[in-house]
């Protein structure tokens, strides 16, 4: 019994990194940038839903993850326009240096907007927690919302990228750059689309998370941006089912490790996890195998 | 420069032995001239850095192994000399050079699997084994855990970091001019075409993460020696950006970008304090400028022979002309 | 910023600030900075020490271990500072100490609370409740007094005050007959706790006992209430006390226990005074055990100057070895022979429910020697 | 249909094309020939805007395609300010290009790769351009959801030509169509190239390595050495000068 | 004399038997040419024989002794060299560099020979360079040798890839389409050079689509088409084959060219 409370436990962790790993994995896949702001991008997000709650004074769920997304949909737009547009071209390591600038950056600037501090996010006015309790078993209408909205998400993006011209776009600008313009694509805006998307997705994150551990801080980024590139990578990088898969894979190995009392490893347990999967499949769970045609 | 350099091996090798002598009492001198332990503090940091960085731009720059965990082995190397110069009172010398062994042997154990994942896939499981081994010193009972080890003897100053600095730099460049250099850039361009040109390419691949490791072993036993006091938290994640950050700043590849690198970005925290609270804030902006204008880093695409051999440098001029 | 390279000029005292203002321990730094400026402040209003006014270096390492290093070097070749106050974590003050110490410059750490801090040398200080004293006294009141037995212990692995502090209190839950029934571990900064939580609830203990920060303990608590545990407590260390414990945890850390070398709710006059002041100054917030110390180190300083009347570090360290019983925000402070501060009484604090709004209200009163 | 006027390439200092002018009329085949590293696929390049001229100026159907002016700035020395339009918009109006080296997606399948042919077309029928490639190329409808990657080279090729034809080009821009092809598919996609240009009537700017056969199906050619144009003419007259043949022919 | 052996060498991809049943000799000194329909195989023939892929079944040997399987950096040092139909060179290293790197198992030099500078490490260097510059010399590549190989022409870096190759003093060099991208006088000069490889006593294999070149060099030639060898033969021989033809040359080829 207490192994399926764990697993309920691991998949809710798990559903939160898939979150952020989905807006991680396309930006990923379609700019081959290791986007390190991103997890800055999904700290700006939550507190962009704290501002619309606790300043505008609008206590409602919907609109309070709508704008904290329409916000960094445009801060995503904006520092790919600033960092990473000028770089395109260059080595991709150029890029992650830019990204790692931009992220120190964000970083530091929400410290100097609110300080440090751990903050508490503003859950009783946007959402009526209830425990369902079964077979001694106990979930969260929040757990099972986050669930969900996880995997409607995952779903609408894998429909959008491989069914929609503009989709398709996107993965020919990932492949070939120069032959993609010949087709007429711009280039420009479709980069600018994947970063919208990727952005908006990591403040929906954002705002979940903080709905369910009812605290933000400036520094909640780096090892939630960490552990959803990991999750990223042990899917397949590019791949949408294998992000959403790789961030419940991670969250649930996690805490069957903390069941297994390894509690002091935990975060080894998690990446030595991650280790051997790539060793097993090296190009991830769902990554395409990569065929050496010569 | 070339008639300098004795021709017989056994002359020669003195000859650099005495050179190398001079050296540490040249740095000496300058260290007592100086007389300014904040300056030397610094300084001596540079050369850690140095070291380090060259380590990880041999492995990243020099054999294109993306690797996020390069922290990982400057932590084997820090927890090793301290022990053995603490627990087992071993000579500071033999401390280094088994910190740096210590380090390559994890690096080959580590290396032997990773090394066939490509790119991405690798750059993460070095990220990933890099948290490992630092949770495992926060969790191992010998390492005392979160509280750390504090008490290391300060051998380390800024005659010896250069010392073994200068050191590293020539047998780097001596490196990159050889077989093994070749090899290592080969696997890096194109390793399919290496792996025909008769390179085995995983035994190559391990070879430079082995040496890289080492480095990054000796420039660990050296901080710990240097701050005295050692923590898993010192190693962790941003560590090893941090000397990402000096290699592709400097120039991916280049010896003189990473050194170049890594002295500037050493200096960056000190020299951007009177900026205060915007320090970070700077910091990140000048990140993301720089690599806007020199995407490929400072000396990204410049080596040594081409900063020196002037012959080089005449014939692309010559052929500059011709072209207009 | 306020790094004034301008050599030692004759008329002010300069006092380093080591602490982080960024980066992940910020809140630490940043208290102890409040608390130090507040004293400094108060200090050169009333005409300074032995005619001089005091000016507070400030330098940020962002808990860089290197930094500190070099930033220490900075003050004491630099600025020439006579003291430094910091840092306010064990490892850091154990970076910054050797380099204090061969320059003959006094620190005293407004936080480090682990083994082998003092025994670094004659100029390093800390003035801190040490846990070895009132982590034993904490539990035997929870053992003893309140009969719970069966202990939880949760460590926050990464942190080194969590993981000194764990050790204290696990030798004291069995040496006052009580049992450890599961140990766990968490990271400073987790957020998510279901699992660790879920294991505990299984092993069914009397209470927890959390050797980390509120942050955590906080998120902890609510978890534990959330899954349906809803008598259990929380009992902790100073760690526990900051006003984002009952933020983060609400309703759900309400009978959390805690210590102190101060009670807020029965303050002397010198702590009623600076809660006062401080309030005036920031918004109304209370302050933090870290502002209280950091503004009683720069307090013990300009004592021992005054005693000594020197502000050469060489000899004013001497007479700040000799403090006894100074009344001090943060508790009343003796130093021992060796150097070790000495708080007493310990106060136990519980969190109650004044009126809709949260706070440490007193418990328990015990003196210590 | 298409004026390019002295225009001036730059690879870092590497001068590649030097006042190089040409021009390609309505429902004309014209071919470009030269040696290796001549420049041909520089030109290419730039029409199509991937590379940037510093000097010159390319129109298509008397629009401005793009202009480069010099500048002097304060010191004297001299700076191009390039204007034109963006390159991803050549595909609406009208400019094909199939590039060297193939460059299909690889990861896309064939079908999917041909409907990125036809990304800059406003309507949404594709089916008659679908049915008008697979009869040229029976072989890209039996691979049709094979990933372009893993194609044999000819596939390839054959996957590019089809994927620049679904746009319905008015200018097709083709470099060395035939590298890599069988003998048999070496005729029968010249074959094509000429069905394209006479049913359709669009009009081709040809690079081919193959002059022969390149000049035997072009209205008029151009010769490149080293960046610059050399000699150009009816097609048939170059085909018989004697140092073309010479140099281009083999001969 | 077979120096190299295919014996019912297939190799399947999923569904696709991309090379059926190949039985094929390349003989000691010989020009081998293999020709086929686009997708015929040619490549892959190739890819089997330098171990980038290992034959579902059959197997393969060279000088006797069996190789499939074996790993590509193995069978260069025996002496199996080749270029690739797509260009795979070192593209950020110059000319030079790059054809060092072909000497690669020809010389010893280890770890501790590089951080050393030993003596022997000297006069290898040395020894490298004059045998880099013979090669340069001889693919007419020498004043390029310190560009970086990506800024070459295409049909530079062909010629690029065949020095690199022959650097490595092999046996037998697979050259994968070496006139792709060259004009017909270009051919001619490259048609020269191959039989000058050969002079050297290398044995060639090559894939090529040039039927001038194929007929004018070849002493066999083989032909390929959906993964089976169809024919095999003297030029003569093949060109007048009729499923050759068929499947390859098209009947508009041989009118036009047997006049
Ligand atoms: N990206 C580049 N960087 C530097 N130089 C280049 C680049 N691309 C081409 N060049 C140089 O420009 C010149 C012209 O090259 P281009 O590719 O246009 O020739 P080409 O006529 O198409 O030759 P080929 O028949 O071999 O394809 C060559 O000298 C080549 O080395
Ligand atoms: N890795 C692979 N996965 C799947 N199919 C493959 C792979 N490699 C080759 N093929 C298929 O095998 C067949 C033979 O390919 P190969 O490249 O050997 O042809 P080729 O004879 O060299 O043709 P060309 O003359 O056009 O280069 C092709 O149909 C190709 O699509
Ligand atoms: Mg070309
Ligand atoms: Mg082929």
């Amino acid at each position: 019994m207490e192994l399926i409370q764990q697993l309920i436990n691991g998949i809710t962790l798990g559903s939160t990194y898939a979150l952020i790993a989905l807006g991680y994995t396309m930006v990923y896949g379609i700019v081959l940038l290791i986007n390190f702001a991103h997890g800055e991008i999904f700290m700006f997000g939550a507190f962009a839903g704290l501002f619309i709650v606790t300043v505008l004074g609008i206590s409602n769920l919907y609109l309070a993850i709508l704008g904290a997304m329409v916000f960094s949909m445009g801060l995503g737009v904006l520092i790919e326009f600033i960092a990473y547009r000028p770089l395109r071209g260059s080595t991709r390591l150029s890029a992650l240096i830019s990204a790692i600038g931009v992220s120190i950056f964000l970083g530091s600037l929400m410290v100097l907007i609110r300080g440090a501090n751990v903050t508490s996010f503003p859950r009783k006015e946007l959402f009526t927690m209830k425990n369902i309790e079964f077979y001694g078993l106990s979930i969260s209408n929040l757990q099972i919302a986050i669930i969900l909205i996880s995997a409607i998400l995952m779903i609408s993006l894998q429909l959008f990228v491989n069914y929609t011209k503009i989709g398709r776009a996107m993965r020919a600008t990932s492949m070939d750059g120069d032959a993609s313009i010949l087709m007429g694509v711009n280039q420009n805006s479709i980069i600018s689309i994947t970063f919208a998307i990727g952005s908006g997705l990591a403040a929906a994150g954002g705002v979940l998370w903080g709905l369910n551990f009812s605290s933000i801080h400036p520094y909640m980024g780096l090892m939630a941006g960490l552990k959803a590139f990991a999750a990223a990578v042990l899917g397949g990088i590019g791949s949408i089912p294998g992000a959403m898969f790789g961030g419940v894979f991670l969250g649930v190995a996690e805490t069957l490790g903390i069941a297994a009392d390894l509690s002091k490893y935990k975060d080894a347990f998690a990446f030595a996890i991650l280790i051997i999967v790539l060793l097993i499949r090296p190009t991830g769970l769902f990554g395409r195998k990569i065929s050496k045609k010569v | 420069m070339k008639n300098l350099i004795p021709e017989n091996y056994a002359v020669r090798f003195i000859f650099f032995l005495l050179s190398f002598v001079a050296l540490y009492y040249f740095l000496k001198g300058l260290a007592f001239a100086i007389n300014d332990n904040y300056i030397l503090t610094i300084l001596t940091y540079m050369a850690i850095n140095t070291i380090l960085a060259l380590g990880l731009n041999l492995i990243t720059g020099i054999t294109g192994q993306l690797n996020l965990g390069h922290a990982a082995f400057m932590s084997i190397g820090a927890y090793t000399g301290a022990l053995l110069t603490m627990k087992m009172n071993m000579p500071f010398g033999i401390s280094i050079l088994a910190a740096g062994i210590m380090a390559a042997l994890i690096g080959v154990l580590i290396g032997y699997p990773i090394l066939r994942l490509t790119g991405d896939y690798f750059a993460i499981t070095t990220l990933g084994f890099a948290e490992i081994v630092r949770v495992l010193f926060n969790g191992m009972e010998f390492t005392n855990g979160a509280i750390g080890i504090s008490g290391i003897p300060r051998h380390t100053n800024f005659s010896i970091a250069w010392s073994i600095a200068v050191l590293v730099i020539i047998l780097m460049v001596w490196l990159n001019n050889s077989r093994n250099g070749r090899s290592y850039m080969a696997i890096r361009d194109n390793e399919i075409a290496a792996e025909s040109m008769g390179i085995n390419t995983s035994l190559f691949k391990i070879q430079s993460f082995a040496v890289g490791s080492f480095m990054g072993g000796v420039g660990g036993a050296l901080l710990a020696h240097q701050i005295s006091f050692i923590k898993p938290d010192m190693f962790g994640f941003m560590k090893s950006i941090e000397l990402l950050m000096m290699v592709v700043m400097g120039g991916l590849g280049s010896i003189p970008g990473t050194i170049l690198g890594a002295s500037l970005l050493t200096m960056a925290p000190e020299a951007l304090r009177v900026f205060a609270d915007y320090k970070y804030l700077i910091y990140g902006s000048l990140l993301v400028v720089m690599m806007i204008f020199r995407p490929n880093g400072i000396l990204g695409g410049v080596n040594l022979r081409q900063l020196l051999d002037f012959s080089v440098k005449k014939k692309n001029i010559e052929r500059k002309n011709l072209s207009n | 910023g306020s790094s004034n390279t301008s050599s030692t000029s004759g008329d002010v005292i300069k006092i380093g600030f080591l602490g982080a203002k960024t980066g992940g321990h910020a809140i630490f730094g940043l208290g102890t900075l409040t608390g130090m400026k507040m004293a400094v402040e108060e200090v050169n209003a009333a005409g300074g020490i032995l005619g001089k006014q005091i000016e507070i270096v400030e330098e940020d390492h962002g808990s860089k271990q290197e930094e500190m290093a070099t930033i220490t070097q900075k003050f004491v070749e630099r600025d020439k500072v006579v003291a430094i106050v910091g840092d306010p974590t064990t490892g850091g003050t154990k970076t910054a100490a050797p380099i204090a110490q061969d320059n003959k410059v006094v620190l005293i750490s407004a936080g480090s609370t682990g083994p082998g801090v003092v025994e670094i040398g004659e100029y390093i200080f800390r003035d801190t409740l040490l846990d070895s004293v009132a982590a034993p006294a904490t539990m035997d009141y929870v053992v003893n007094e309140k009969g719970w037995k069966n202990v939880a212990l949760i460590t926050s692995i990464n942190n080194d005050y969590s993981v000194g502090l764990s050790g204290i209190f696990k030798q004291a839950t069995l040496d006052k007959g009580g049992k450890i029934v599961i140990e766990e571990n968490i990271q400073d900064g987790d957020t998510d706790f279901s699992a660790i939580v879920t294991k505990i609830k299984g092993t069914n203990p009397d209470v927890i006992v959390f050797s980390g920060y509120y942050t955590e303990a906080g998120l902890i608590m609510k978890e534990v209430r959330r899954q349906g545990m809803n008598d259990i407590v929380m009992v902790g260390g100073d760690g526990l006390q900051g006003e984002d414990f009952y933020k983060l945890g609400e309703e759900a850390v309400i009978g959390s226990i805690s210590y102190a070398g101060f009670s807020p709710e029965q303050p002397t006059a010198v702590t009623e005074a600076f809660i006062k002041k401080f309030q005036e100054k920031n918004d109304n917030a209370m302050p933090d055990l870290f502002s209280a110390q950091g503004y009683d180190a720069v307090m013990l300083i300009v004592e021992a100057m005054k005693k000594a009347n020197s502000v050469d570090p060489v000899e004013f360290h001497k007479t700040l070895a000799e403090t006894s019983n100074y009344e001090g925000v943060s508790g009343n402070i003796t130093f021992q022979a060796n150097r070790e501060p000495l708080k007493s009484p310990v106060y136990l604090l519980t969190v109650k429910d004044a009126g809709g709004k949260l706070d440490f209200g007193l418990l328990k009163k015990v003196p210590v020697k | 249909m298409l004026t390019v006027e002295n225009i001036n390439v730059y690879y870092g200092a590497i001068h590649a094309l030097r006042n190089v002018s040409l021009q390609v009329n309505q429902g004309e085949i014209v071919s470009l020939i030269g040696a290796n590293g001549a420049g041909k696929s520089s030109i290419l390049r730039t029409i199509s805007g991937l590379n940037k001229l510093k000097g010159g100026k390319i129109s298509f159907l008397d629009k401005v395609l793009y202009e480069s002016k010099t500048k002097k700035n304060i010191f004297g020395n001299e700076s191009f300010t390039t204007t034109g339009v963006a390159p991803h918009s050549l595909a609406k109006m009208g400019i094909g290009h199939v590039p060297e080296g193939r460059r299909v997606f690889p990861h896309m399948s064939v079908k999917e790769n041909l409907l990125m042919g036809a990304y800059s077309r406003k309507d949404r029928d594709f089916s008659e351009s679908f049915e008008n490639v697979f009869e040229k190329f029976p072989r890209l409808k039996e691979r049709i959801k094979q990933p372009a990657g893993t194609l044999s080279g000819g596939e390839q090729q054959m996957l590019a030509m089809g994927r620049a034809l679904m746009n319905q080009p008015k200018l097709l821009l083709m470099d060395e169509p035939s590298m890599g092809l069988a003998p048999m598919l070496v005729e029968e996609i010249f074959d094509i190239i000429k069905e394209i240009n006479s049913k359709t009537g669009t009009t081709i700017l040809l690079v081919e390595q193959n002059a022969h056969l390149a000049l035997s199906i072009a209205h008029r050619g151009y010769v490149i050495e080293t960046g610059e144009i050399i000699l150009e003419g009816p097609a048939q007259e170059l085909a018989n000068n004697p140092e073309v043949r010479k140099a281009y022919l083999g001969e | 004399m077979g120096l190299l052996e295919l014996k019912d060498t297939t190799i399947k991809f999923g569904g696709l038997v991309a090379v059926d049943s190949v039985n094929l000799r390349v003989n000691k000194g010989a020009i081998h040419a293999l020709i086929g329909p686009n997708g015929a195989g040619k490549s892959t023939l190739f890819n089997l024989i330098t171990g980038i892929y290992k034959p579902t079944s059959g197997n393969i040997h060279f000088e006797k002794k069996q190789i499939d399987g074996t790993p590509t950096f193995k069978l260069t040092s025996l002496g199996i060299a080749r270029t690739f139909q797509n260009i795979r060179l070192f593209d950020d290293l110059t000319v030079a560099d790059n054809v060092k790197i072909g000497t690669h198992v020809r010389t010893k030099q280890g770890l501790l020979g590089a951080l050393t500078r030993f003596p022997t490490q000297n006069k290898e260097e040395k020894w490298i360079t004059e045998k880099v510059k013979e090669e340069l010399n001889f693919m007419k590549l020498y004043d390029k040798k310190d560009e970086f190989a990506k800024n070459l022409s295409y049909g530079d870096q062909r010629r690029l890839e065949i020095a690199r190759a022959l650097v490595s003093d092999p046996k037998i060099i697979l050259l994968d389409e070496p006139a792709a991208g060259m004009n017909p006088q270009e051919k001619v000069t490259l048609m020269s050079l191959i039989n000058l490889i050969r002079e050297r006593g290398i044995t060639v294999f090559l894939v090529e689509h040039d039927m001038k070149v194929v007929m004018g060099i070849s002493d066999i030639v083989s032909v390929l088409d959906y993964g089976k060898k169809i024919a095999e033969g003297t030029p003569t021989e093949v060109k007048s084959n009729e499923d050759v033809i068929a499947a390859y040359l098209g009947a508009e080829y041989l009118k036009a060219h047997m006049n």
